[in-house]
């Protein structure tokens, strides 16, 4: 039996393996760290950041659903400087991999971002997080539309300037997720991350009103994952060369195995950290094992294994 | 400037459960935790998973630390006071003598002790008397007045084992039903008391209404007040942000996560009012 | 205590409670006829039925996911010739209350399906399964795009005539559920029935292939609730006197008190119904006692009660 | 007309464990139910509620009934043969004796019996033989030659119990592996076997390979094939379509339901060659 090759790649950038954090589920990585040295994931994909500090939504944030969670944090954060200042150079003293979560009210902020990032070193990529709403239409989500997504994507895109890789994470609440990732990738994203989280509700039975502060939230979790599983699949049907960082209800090695031959070239853990701190790293264990078992000894053969034929 | 390691000392590990017993309604349970015991001061909490390996719940659930004992007959051992309440405490309540589970620990904050003898008053309402116990003791031994008061909604509600009450000066009790001790809202009660003992330093845990009530009382009385707080948690590990109080801040209002600068909290700093936070944000 | 009113509406017509079948869940009714009397429901929702008699698609059509299910059967049935000759006047002699769904491949197919249930006696409305896909128009499903929906609405409006109410079963697949409804709705519904599946897929990890032998299925069961809490907050948000039919994870009676809260003047029962054939009893019994609990003794005043203030 | 009522006499109980015995790699389970065991006939399965009450498994598991006593000290009981394969099936496994599951049953087809003494071929592979003891019972109880032929990938993982043999004319073992019997596919060994026997009607049970293979050999043969197939079944109840196997029809292919046109069906009827059914749909 052959070793391992456990790399992966998005643009330019390599990977020594597959499995990420989550953008949001690893907070700024102090808190796992206790837990596993960072440098053994994939990357740290870090919790999305807006220009500003945010104090985010009131209480309560959560509410459980069967296989899943709801969650509305409202992007609470220290905003760029601090998070530039302090969290980067510590996730740098920890060589971990350091993939940046940027998140927008306005085309704008956007790019006010990614100028900041422009010629950081130290960073791997950047994520754009395109479900935020979208003060300036109407709160719609930029990622519902291909227009707004397009016009973040191309705002980023010429304030980050070099060679720095950028992906898109798209939402599953839309008609058509193939029309806009092609339109995000016409607009020179170099991946894509699939899924952001449902949009969803939960009422209180008790007090028969809505359970989150914020009425809706985010869906995550195990519940979700067949609906990630569908939009990688199609996505990657669709552009079969563009690379996907998979996310949505893993939980397990065969989970990660599943987004994988859907397409994926690399997996985010997310909530399934919020059950199991060291989840991240069970998971990357499970799939090496699960890689070699089926001769997939170069894990570039297994991305997108589920579209050829047997 | 390199920050203080987050969730030092948190391990997760198997813990076998070495007792189950239940205490009027609750269900006083004793994990094997190895060196967790070691670590563990009062306040802190576990993170428990719950329903299995198929379970739909996805999220553990927290447990204040009633009492660590570092080397018992079966090595470390911790000690829950856990209310059957919703679908995980009930598994959890169900567990037998020999079953493991997934337990984290120890986490979050500890309650400050005073260096000098002061004295002290603690208030707990319902299981929320659980970690006073082991800060009874520790106040005591620091030469501490300790004054307890344990409130619930009726009688068999107020947890206050007896081996538990050798620490405390005075144990006052309360219940809203008048079915033991003083009849009413234990907040009521407080305010003589404090008068009575001459309490120098409040600590308290129990649900929110209850705090806030006692936040108030110590904010007239200028006492210091420890809580500890008990909001809905997903990770338990500060990694999801869920599980914030709203603090005062220099620019208004800061959330902080009550699972890793909680769940022991300034109660003088918790923005108490929810319309005054609401309107902030 | 005075007596719970359980009584709902539908457009002209009034239901003795607000439980229903899922289309597609229930069969023809003869499968549980064995354990409940099917009176005893506030109407069966019949599985959607085409024109012709379908085959429907091969094995595997199903797999499990946590807390849900996928399904891909293809719309087998017997045709509405054989529907109307033999499993309609069977659900009459049982007096249950009775709703088709029907399902077509074009607008026409629905106009055809329509005029067949014209001046049917015996039937309390008809539901227009809309997540078909449309042959005429790549396949893509009609509930997602107003214009294909409106036109199926009015095809069928035009051929049924008279008061027979009309419900839009809508898919939650779509960047603006609100938008479809607000299209339907202008076309003269009478009622609304969210949420269908959303499209899912699993990938087998021993044959590393899709598992269903459609790849795509449509997920239902409890993974899905939040989903269909929030679309159902949504569109009673923008419509509150369009009656709801709502689905979508439902397994007790606070599960369907959920949906009521949020804006459903009914509720099905789809999913639960596999794991357990006695839900749609249970979760009535369930629903009542918690109605009494909350003095709601008319079940009308809880229709849409976590919209009003406390 | 009046169809004839679909699922008749199924009924959904909460039965007891009354007995879960490790056999080789299967675990043998008793359940009381009552009146459930009158009704049951061999063929008939059950339809059991995996994970308890939070279990994100909502779909019930098959299990073929292996044997049903009416009147048995514990009143009417059934008996299963389960093996631990998924996580639903080892809930299963690791119930305690006096433990309760939410069983529905009986449902199904059940064997046919020849009207007179006939030879008949009772071939299962792995747990598919759990039905064709009390099946192999009532034949011989009706006159029949009883041949009974059981396979499996390895020795242990053929299931057959002492006290089911009793009914059996002749019992041969065929091994994937050659580790007991005949060493080989059960379908090889099974031309031979019927000369031999002059086998007239041959039952089968077991995974759909295997179940095809012997259809194939039954129409060589033109004898008449009854089999119990097992197809993935989400309610079990007949209100899904989930579970469907394609039959010949007069227009091509009719997909039936396998919970209540099955599981036994007859072996000549179904499409077993996938090709065919894909190109016609
Ligand atoms: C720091 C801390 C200490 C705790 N100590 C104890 C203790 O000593 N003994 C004890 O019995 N319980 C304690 N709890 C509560 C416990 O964690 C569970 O919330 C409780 O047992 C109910 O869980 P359940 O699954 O039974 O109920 P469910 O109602 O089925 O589930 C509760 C769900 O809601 C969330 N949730 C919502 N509101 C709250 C809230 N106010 N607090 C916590 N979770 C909430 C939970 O995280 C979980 O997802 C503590 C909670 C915290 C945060
Ligand atoms: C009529 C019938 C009789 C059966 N009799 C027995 C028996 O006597 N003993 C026994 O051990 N098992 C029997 N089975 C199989 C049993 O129902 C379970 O499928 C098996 O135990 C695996 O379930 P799991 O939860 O452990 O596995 P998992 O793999 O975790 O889950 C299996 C899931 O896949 C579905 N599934 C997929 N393929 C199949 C398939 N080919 N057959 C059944 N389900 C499938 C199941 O419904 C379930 O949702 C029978 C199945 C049927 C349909
Ligand atoms: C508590 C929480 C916070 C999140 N915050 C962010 C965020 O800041 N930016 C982002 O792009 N996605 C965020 N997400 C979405 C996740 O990154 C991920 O896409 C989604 O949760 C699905 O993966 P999972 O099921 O593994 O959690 C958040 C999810 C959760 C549960
Ligand atoms: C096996 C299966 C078959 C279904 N068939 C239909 C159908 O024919 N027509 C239809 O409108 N919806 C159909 N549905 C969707 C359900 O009616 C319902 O909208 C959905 O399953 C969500 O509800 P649930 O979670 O309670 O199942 C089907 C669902 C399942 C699981
Ligand atoms: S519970 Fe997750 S941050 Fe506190
Ligand atoms: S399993 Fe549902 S129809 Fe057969």
């Amino acid at each position: 039996m052959s070793a391992l090759d456990f790399s992966t790649k998005i643009g330019s950038k390599r990977f020594s393996n597959p499995i990420f954090t989550a953008s949001g589920c690893a907070s700024s990585g102090q808190e796992l760290s206790q837990f596993f040295p960072l440098s053994s994931l994939g990357a740290v994909v870090t919790k999305s950041i807006m220009t500003k500090p945010r104090t985010g939504r009131a209480t309560p944030r959560m509410a459980e659903t069967p296989s899943g969670m709801l969650n509305s944090i409202g992007l609470q954060g220290p905003g760029i400087d601090t998070f530039l200042e302090k969290d980067i150079p510590w996730l740098i003293e920890q060589q971990a991999k350091i993939i940046i979560s940027i998140a927008g009210e306005t085309v704008d902020e956007y790019g006010v971002l990614a100028r900041r990032l422009r010629a950081l070193s130290g960073i791997s990529a950047v994520e754009v997080n395109i479900s935020c709403p979208n003060v300036e239409n109407r709160g719609q989500v930029f990622a519902c539309h291909p227009d707004t997504a397009v016009a973040v994507i191309e705002s980023v895109r010429r304030n980050i300037g070099g060679e720095l890789p950028i992906i898109a994470k798209l939402s599953p609440d839309v008609t058509d997720i193939v029309e806009i990732a092609g339109a995000v990738i016409n607009a020179g994203v170099d991946g894509l991350a699939l899924i952001n989280t449902l949009l969803g509700m939960v009422i209180d039975t008790n007090s028969m009103r809505p359970k989150l502060a914020g009425k809706t939230g985010g869906l995550s979790g195990p519940a979700i994952r067949p609906v990630a599983v569908r939009a990688i699949y199609q996505v990657h049907q669709a552009f079969p060369n563009t690379p996907i960082v998979g996310m949505g209800g893993v939980a397990s090695g065969q989970d990660a195995f599943e987004l994988i031959l859907a397409g994926a070239s690399a997996v985010s853990v997310g909530t399934a950290t919020f059950g199991n701190p060291n989840a991240a790293m069970q998971i990357k264990e499970e799939l090496s094992q699960l890689l070699t078992k089926n001769g997939l000894n170069d894990f570039r053969d297994a991305i997108g294994f589920a579209h050829r034929g047997i | 400037m390199i920050p203080l390691k987050i969730n030092k000392n948190a391990t997760q590990i198997n813990a076998e459960v070495i007792s189950n017993k239940k205490v009027g309604p609750y269900h006083h349970m004793v994990f094997a935790v190895a060196d967790m015991a070691a670590h563990s001061r009062p306040g802190n909490f576990v993170a428990i998973s719950v329903g299995g390996s198929q379970s739909a719940l996805i999220l553990r659930r927290a447990f204040a630390i009633y009492r660590a004992i570092d080397k018992g007959p079966m090595g470390g051992s911790i000690e829950l006071v856990v209310a059957p309440h919703g679908e995980g405490s009930k598994w959890l309540c169900a567990r037998n003598i020999g079953e493991f589970v997934d337990l984290i620990g120890p986490l979050g904050t500890a309650f400050g002790i005073p260096t000098t003898n002061a004295n002290t008053m603690l208030i707990g309402g319902g299981y929320g008397s659980a970690p006073l116990f082991a800060l009874a003791e520790l106040l005591k031994n620091r030469g501490c007045r300790v004054d307890m008061v344990l409130g619930a909604s009726t009688a068999n509600k107020i947890y206050a084992p007896l081996e538990g009450k050798r620490s405390v000066s005075s144990l006052t009790l309360t219940t809203d039903d008048g079915t033991a001790g003083i009849h009413g809202q234990i907040s009521e009660a407080i305010p003589r008391l404090i008068r009575e003992f001459g309490t120098e330093v409040i600590y308290s845990c129990g649900p929110m209404g209850m705090l806030s009530a006692i936040a108030k009382i110590a904010d007239e009385f200028d006492l210091a007040h420890q809580c500890a707080v008990e909001e809905a948690m997903a990770c338990g590990i500060g990694v999801c942000m869920t599980c914030v109080v709203p603090i005062k801040h220099e620019d208004g209002i800061k959330m902080v996560r009550t699972c890793i600068d909680g769940p022991v909290m300034d109660g003088s700093e918790i923005i108490w009012d929810r319309k005054t936070v609401l309107d902030a944000l």
